[in-house]
């Protein structure tokens, strides 16, 4: 049941983007089309998923037994860096479909505040093995929620009569905000 | 209107047929034609006379590629030949006759001016000579040296005895002032296309009568008097099993559609009489019983309404067709042709006008879509300028059944939306 | 335009030329007639002080729709009337004895923001008064007590928000509720959200004129008669009864008034169908889990988020495949 | 571009985050109070600087193929050591900031501007460069901050602004004030840019 | 060969660069962090308890493990006798996250002084207001022999309107403090002697 309430809370309630403010360069640069974002959504489920079990494996095996856990900044982008491209050359390898739709957000994700933001957000919150798997994917999965309604509901921006000077990424930000209001209609129900 | 129209929700007051008198009147021809020498499809008809040449009525003074004829209505001297915007907007050929009493062409004549050899002349020959369409042409396909087993089976034939737009009853009367040759034209179709499954298409009034009258000819089919259930690519598609879009034919599927009138040219045709006149409902918004009155081919608009009274005002918009699919002209010169079948005119008072409003997003035009188009949503593409978007929405499907604009409160011009998409793909 | 075409004394466009008769400012006053009984409703319940939240917003809703539009160039006319719906609409969410500034700032960001920052009727992607009255819900929720504003009240009936004792008392104080009361809009709520029967016979009116799809509030009722049902089932001690769920609080208000809201539902059949159980799981479920009393509002911003992807079920078009041959 | 444009480019031209729209986190997560706002726009100020100056000295001697990865443990490098010395020096400040400290090192904006200026130009243009750039990221976030917290709390830099009797605008305080805050600006300055018949927006 | 030599050569040095500058940074600052830490979280809670300047008083700090938590204790000790005693507990099920409450009590006579927030992060202007001095003097004249609960729950202290969550967590954070003390309330007294007879310097420890 804890685990249940620990994904309802990471996807709705305490939604990485919406709630917790991160990875939103990518929400509002890769949310134009409905087909990118989903392709968005899926890679930061994948790759922040692994990068949360490696940087836990590292930080709770490495760091903090050596009491280097002030280094962990560091240390967490390394890894992130390094398994995106093993991801990358990995998937390149086995499947030239997968390749095509997911390649090109890899390198993005190297700079995504939700991946490296999950993981800090493990060690922040003390969780175990079990806890990590399932808050890494399951905030994840919120980010990858959160941009697949907002991509669907930007498609419609682009044939509304928006304002000019609000045109673009003025009225991504103001519907991402409204986004984050309807978001908070969870509020709380995890307790 | 009653006080339960009030009541009536907005998107439900579909367009139903306005009632008209069981008559039709016969008209005398006019001092004066001008016939355009053109079809939809755009096939192009070379004129056979010059200014000056005199015209027996019959005389063929047309003739396309393909081998089809077209005929004057009256006999007369060719005045003109000049180009014209015909009444659905094709720049084409006309010549201009001015009546005098030469004597009609009659008899093998007709036949021969086609350079037809009367005695071994076919079916087909005799059709074409007359100016009739066939069931059985496929378009674009060269009509001369050919008979009815030269083309593609003809699986089923649909009669239309009931006109789509709701202001015109041509077809009606014709079923019911004409009915026993009718009933013989239903005869030899049958004997030229002995396969084919007959459906005749009447108004669900005339259901019964209609059963009566051609059930042992054809299967009498009754249609809902709204528009939506009188479109033709609606219903034909629903009896026949062929739904096909705007711009594909209904032949490729074995299906042939033509309308009463067709079938009684027909007729007339393989008795050796030419297609030379025309059906037309007039009508108006205001004050004017509609009328349907029977004309020559070639007849000016404005000769044909000042014959009924009806006038027309400045701002008024005078239809050639129906309200919901015809097309608006700027002058009463246009002459009437083989294809519209009424005239309506729209009352300045009542013209609702095109806007640029938004579209609020109400849904209605997409539900009343009868191609289940997503209208609201190719209009927004084109509106700002995504016509990649758009096709994604199937916009080449439309039929121009005019339903979404019919019914969209913010007056948006949706089916010239939708045809923009169509047109401005990729 | 071609030389030598004559000039036309006749007004030339293209098919279709005949209309319906509705217009953009048709729908906005089919609108306000069905809210009517439910101002009605309002002015006898409440007297003076209802209507005085009522005319404050619909007053200050236009102003600021009138400003917006004499400062920016937009296509969005006041003509039609949906900033008056909506001066409205937020007014029968707040209390009856709203703040004037409070009602003042509900409508401008109902209509400023919700409204005209999106180019206005058809462009927002959430209700306006939704968004309006979650800002102010966000900013002074003790504002927003109806249970303090009705305090003095002379009803013979439970005077506390029946939503907000269930939550603090459990399920089992829905007993105190007479459900007759409760349809008749005798319980505490604000100045329009509550009155149950009226609404309904406004929205009843709406579906009957076909201003609004019956999928909508057909789906609406089942999602949340099941969902309740299914909650009592497995969690009897925090959730109502269906019944209480349907007649409590703003829950007729969401369902005919503003879910169907035209720009933020889907179009399509099956999608309005679907949008409305979705609406009406998560007013159970908001209400039931999360700290929030009344969860329609928030029900309708997270429904109006998924209406463009509910909207891609669509019924396949007829003759494309013939075409796409061709 | 010559030093002054360097110099001046990042304050209006490629204003971060508006004209950039990178770096929004930070931006959006830190913004609560105008104090906040100043604070994580030092320390970005601080990391570009010398991210940058680092970057540009060793352009010549890091090989291409592991650039990427070299800027990253100079950037992180720099970022622990503003994490440690704000935890020494302004604790308040960086339990405020919390968690976006430590991800500046993902910061959009300082890898993008190791990447496309300093690794192509000399050490005193990066500089000036991380400067200009980290100067107009600190405006913003202060005004950002500045709007939200007079709004939403009353206050400016914890000063009162409003009589007792005001009741904040809480909304402007939380997540959804934020994005609000941010959309609302950018369409402002589009507006200004359009007047000036400049072409900024994006799409 | 050569070039992925060259390539490991210059990123290792990086990284070594790199490791030495935080190693020194890390030693020369990592004193005083923890100082600030005491200093700003816990410096303004204890001071407004016991009134007196924080930096004396956090140098006289006890944690006290129970099961997995540790509790932080401060005291005050006046004329060999311990005036004060403040135990810092995380109060769960807050709106969100903890809320860190420390309550002072007159070991004495066993009557709470007061409760101060330590920290939390609950929404400004609605939970927040778990700080405003008019919530928290409902705890001071407790006595902590029996837990407490708010008055929707059947118990003394008044929730805030519209921030039940935020109330109940303080509500936890007392009881647990509640049910440590009636554990371990001899052992901290005894520690306290202890530590004051052998010498206050070596006081302060993590
Ligand atoms: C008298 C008459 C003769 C016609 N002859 C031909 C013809 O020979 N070839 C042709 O392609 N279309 C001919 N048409 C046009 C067709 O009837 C039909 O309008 C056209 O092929 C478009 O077909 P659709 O409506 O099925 O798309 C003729 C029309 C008429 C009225
Ligand atoms: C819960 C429910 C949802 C329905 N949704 C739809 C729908 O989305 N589209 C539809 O065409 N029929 C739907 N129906 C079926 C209609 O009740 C009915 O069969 C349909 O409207 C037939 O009417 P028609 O002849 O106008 O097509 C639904 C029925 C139920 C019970
Ligand atoms: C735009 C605007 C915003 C206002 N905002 C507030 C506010 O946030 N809080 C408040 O108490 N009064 C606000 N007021 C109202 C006055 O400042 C004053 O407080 C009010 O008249 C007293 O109302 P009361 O008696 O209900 O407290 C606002 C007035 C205006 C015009
Ligand atoms: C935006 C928002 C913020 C809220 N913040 C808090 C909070 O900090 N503490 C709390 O107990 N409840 C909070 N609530 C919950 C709400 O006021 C709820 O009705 C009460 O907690 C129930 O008594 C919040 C609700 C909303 C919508
Ligand atoms: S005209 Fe409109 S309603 Fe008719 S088929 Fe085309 S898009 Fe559909
Ligand atoms: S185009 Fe017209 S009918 Fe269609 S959704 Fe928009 S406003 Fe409604
Ligand atoms: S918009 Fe459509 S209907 Fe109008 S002229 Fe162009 S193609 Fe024809
Ligand atoms: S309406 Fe047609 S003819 Fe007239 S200007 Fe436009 S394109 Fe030219
Ligand atoms: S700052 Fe760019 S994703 Fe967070």
């Amino acid at each position: 049941m804890d685990l249940f309430l620990l994904v309802i809370g990471s996807i709705f309630v305490n939604n990485i983007l919406l709630a917790q403010y991160l990875g939103n360069c990518p929400f509002c640069g890769v949310s134009k089309k409905l087909g990118p974002a989903i392709g968005m959504g899926v890679a930061v489920i994948f790759v922040s998923t692994l990068a949360s079990i490696f940087t836990w494996i590292v930080y709770h095996y490495l760091l903090e037994p050596q009491g280097l856990e002030y280094l962990k900044t560091l240390v967490f982008i390394l890894v992130i860096a390094a398994l995106v491209q093993f991801v990358e050359i990995f998937i390149k390898k086995q499947s030239k479909g997968l390749y095509d739709s997911l390649g090109i957000f890899l390198p993005l994700i190297t700079t995504n505040c939700a991946v490296m933001g999950i993981a800090l957000l493990n060690i922040k919150h003390g969780f175990d093995f079990v806890e990590m798997i399932v808050f890494s994917a399951s905030s994840a999965a919120g980010f990858a929620l959160a941009i697949l309604l907002f991509a669907s509901v930007r498609e419609r921006l682009f044939i509304s009569s928006v304002p000019v000077a609000m045109r673009g990424t003025a009225i991504a930000l103001v519907t991402a905000g409204v986004m984050s209001l309807a978001f908070m209609g969870f509020a709380g129900m995890t307790n | 209107m009653s006080i339960l129209d009030v009541l009536k929700p907005p998107g439900s007051r579909v367009p139903v047929p306005v009632g008209c008198a069981l008559e039709i009147v016969d008209l005398p021809a006019p001092d004066q034609v001008l016939i355009p020498l053109e079809y939809p499809g755009q096939i192009l008809f070379r004129p056979l006379v010059q200014a000056g040449d005199e015209v027996a009525c019959n005389q063929v003074i047309g003739r396309s590629e393909h081998g089809n004829f077209i005929h004057a209505s009256i006999s007369g001297k060719v005045v003109e030949l000049k180009t014209m915007w015909a009444a659905r907007s094709f720049h084409v050929p006309a010549v201009v006759i001015e009546k005098n009493d030469t004597p009609p062409l009659v008899g093998d004549e007709l036949l021969r001016q086609c350079d037809i050899d009367p005695q071994s002349a076919t079916r087909v020959d005799l059709l074409r000579a007359a100016g009739v369409v066939s069931p059985w042409t496929t378009p674009g396909h060269n009509d001369s040296e050919v008979d009815i087993e030269d083309y593609p089976e003809i699986i089923q034939i649909v009669i239309k005895g009931v006109n789509q737009e709701p202001t015109i009853c041509s077809f009606r009367l014709l079923l019911r002032t004409r009915t026993e040759e009718v009933q013989e034209a239903l005869r030899r179709l049958a004997e030229i296309i002995p396969q084919a499954r007959i459906l005749l298409a009447v108004s669900k009034a005339e259901a019964e009568w209609a059963s009566e009258s051609f059930s042992d000819l054809a299967e009498v089919v009754p249609l809902s008097n709204d528009f939506r259930g009188r479109i033709e690519r609606q219903y034909v598609g629903r009896l026949t099993g062929i739904k096909v879009p705007n711009n594909a034919s209904y032949r490729s599927g074995g299906v042939a559609v033509i309308s009463v009138e067709q079938l009684l040219d027909m007729y007339d045709a393989l008795e050796g009489r030419p297609c030379i006149r025309k059906t037309v409902t007039l009508s108006s918004s205001r004050d004017f019983q509609p009328v349907t009155v029977r004309t020559v081919v070639g007849t000016s608009i404005g000769d044909l309404l000042a014959s009924q009274n009806l006038v027309v005002e400045d701002g008024d918009r005078v239809i050639m067709g129906g309200p919901m699919t015809g097309t608006a002209q700027f002058t009463l010169e246009t002459p009437l042709s083989k294809f519209q079948a009424g005239v309506h005119v729209l009352k300045a008072k009542d013209i609702v006008a095109d806007t640029n409003l938004i579209c609020v997003n109400c849904g209605r035009c997409t539900r009343a879509c009868p191609v289940n188009l997503q209208v609201h949503l190719i209009g927004r593409c084109v509106e700002f300028d995504q016509f990649d978007e758009a096709q994604l929405y199937h916009p080449t499907a439309c039929i121009e059944c005019g339903l979404c604009a019919f019914v969209c409160p913010a007056h948006r011009p949706l089916l010239q939306m939708v045809k923009m998409a169509v047109n401005f793909r990729g | 335009m071609n030389p030598d075409a004559p000039q036309s004394k006749f007004n030339i466009a293209a098919s279709s030329h005949w209309r319906d008769g509705s217009s953009l400012p048709g729908i906005q006053l089919t609108w306000l007639l069905a809210l009517l009984p439910a101002i009605a409703a309002g002015m006898f319940y409440f007297g003076f002080a209802g209507l005085r939240v009522v005319a404050l917003a619909v007053v200050a809703s236009v102003v600021a729709e009138m400003v917006w539009n004499a400062l920016v160039p937009n296509r969005d006319f006041a003509s039609n009337y949906s900033c008056v719906t909506f001066g409205v609409l937020l007014a029968f969410l707040l209390p009856v004895g709203a703040s004037w500034w409070l009602v003042v700032i509900g409508s401008v960001l109902t209509v400023i923001i919700g409204k005209k920052l999106y180019g206005g009727w058809g462009a927002y992607p959430v209700h306006p008064v939704a968004l309006g009255y979650a800002v102010l819900a966000v900013s002074w929720p003790s504002r927003l007590d109806y249970t303090e504003s009705l305090v003095g009240q002379a009803w013979s009936v439970t005077m506390v928000e029946p939503m907000r004792l269930v939550k603090t008392l459990g399920a089992s104080a829905q007993v105190d509720f007479n459900l007759v009361d409760l349809f008749l809009g005798r319980q505490v709520g604000g100045v329009g959200n509550a009155l149950v029967l009226w609404l309904l016979l406004g929205g009843l009116f709406l579906m009957l004129v076909r201003e609004i799809p019956w999928q909508i509030p057909a789906g609406g009722i089942l999602g949340v008669v099941a969902c309740a049902a299914l909650l009592g089932l497995v969690a009897a001690d925090r959730s109502v009864g269906p019944v209480f769920h349907l007649l409590a609080g703003s829950t007729v208000l969401m369902i005919f008034f503003l879910a169907p809201e035209h720009t933020t539902s889907p179009v399509n059949p099956w999608p309005m169908f679907l949008y409305g159980l979705l609406m009406g799981t998560l007013l159970v479920l908001i209400r039931t889990f999360s700290v929030h009393v009344d969860g329609a509002i928030f029900a309708v911003l997270l429904t109006n988020f998924c209406s463009p992807l509910l909207d891609r079920i669509t019924p396949s078009v007829v003759g494309r495949e013939v075409q796409d041959v061709a | 571009m010559n030093f002054r444009q360097t110099l001046t480019h990042g304050l209006w031209r490629d204003l971060p985050p508006f004209r950039m729209v990178l770096g929004l986190c930070p931006t959006l997560a830190v913004t609560a109070t105008a104090e906040n706002g100043l604070g994580m726009g030092i320390a970005v100020t601080f990391v570009l600087i010398f991210s940058n100056m680092f970057i540009s000295l060793l352009r010549k001697v890091i090989p291409d193929k592991v650039r990427i990865a070299s800027y990253i443990v100079v950037i992180a490098t720099l970022v622990v050591i503003v994490e440690l010395a704000m935890k020494a020096f302004f604790f308040p400040l960086s339990q405020q900031l919390g968690i976006y400290i430590p991800l500046i090192v993902v910061n959009c904006i300082i890898l993008g501007r190791a990447e496309a200026f300093a690794s192509r130009n000399p050490v005193h243009l990066s500089m000036a460069d991380g400067l200009s750039v980290g100067l107009g990221f600190s405006i913003s976030l202060t005004l950002v901050g500045s709007i939200r917290e007079i709004l939403g709390v009353g206050t400016w830099f914890g000063m009162a602004v409003f009589p007792d009797s005001f009741e904040p605008f809480g909304f402007m305080v939380q997540a959804p004030g934020a994005f609000l805050c941010l959309g609302l600006l950018l369409g402002l300055m589009n507006a200004w840019s359009r007047r000036r018949g400049e072409f900024f927006i994006q799409t | 060969m050569r070039e992925i030599a060259h390539l490991v050569l210059v990123l290792g040095v990086i990284c070594s660069l790199s490791a030495a500058a935080l190693a020194y940074v890390r030693t020369s600052l990592a004193g005083r962090i923890e100082m600030q830490e005491d200093f700003y979280v816990r410096g303004p809670a204890l001071e407004r308890l016991f009134k007196q300047p924080a930096e004396g008083l956090l140098t006289e700090k006890l944690t006290v493990p129970v099961g997995d938590q540790t509790y932080p204790v401060f005291y005050l000790r006046e004329a060999g006798e311990v005036t004060g005693l403040a135990v810092e507990a995380a109060g769960h099920g807050g709106y969100s996250g903890d809320i860190v409450i420390m309550i002072g009590l007159d070991p004495r006579d066993d009557r709470v002084l007061g409760v101060e927030i330590v920290s939390h992060s609950e929404t400004p202007g609605v939970g927040a207001k778990v700080e405003l001095a008019s919530f928290r003097q409902q705890w001071t004249g407790l006595t902590l022999d029996q837990p407490v609960s708010l008055t929707s729950d059947g118990g003394g202290i008044d929730a805030i309107t519209g921030a039940t969550f935020s109330s109940r967590a303080m509500v936890d954070g007392t009881n647990q403090v509640v049910e440590m003390l009636r554990d371990h309330r001899q052992e901290i007294l005894l520690l306290i002697e202890e530590r004051s007879s052998g010498g206050a310097v070596s006081g302060g420890e993590g």
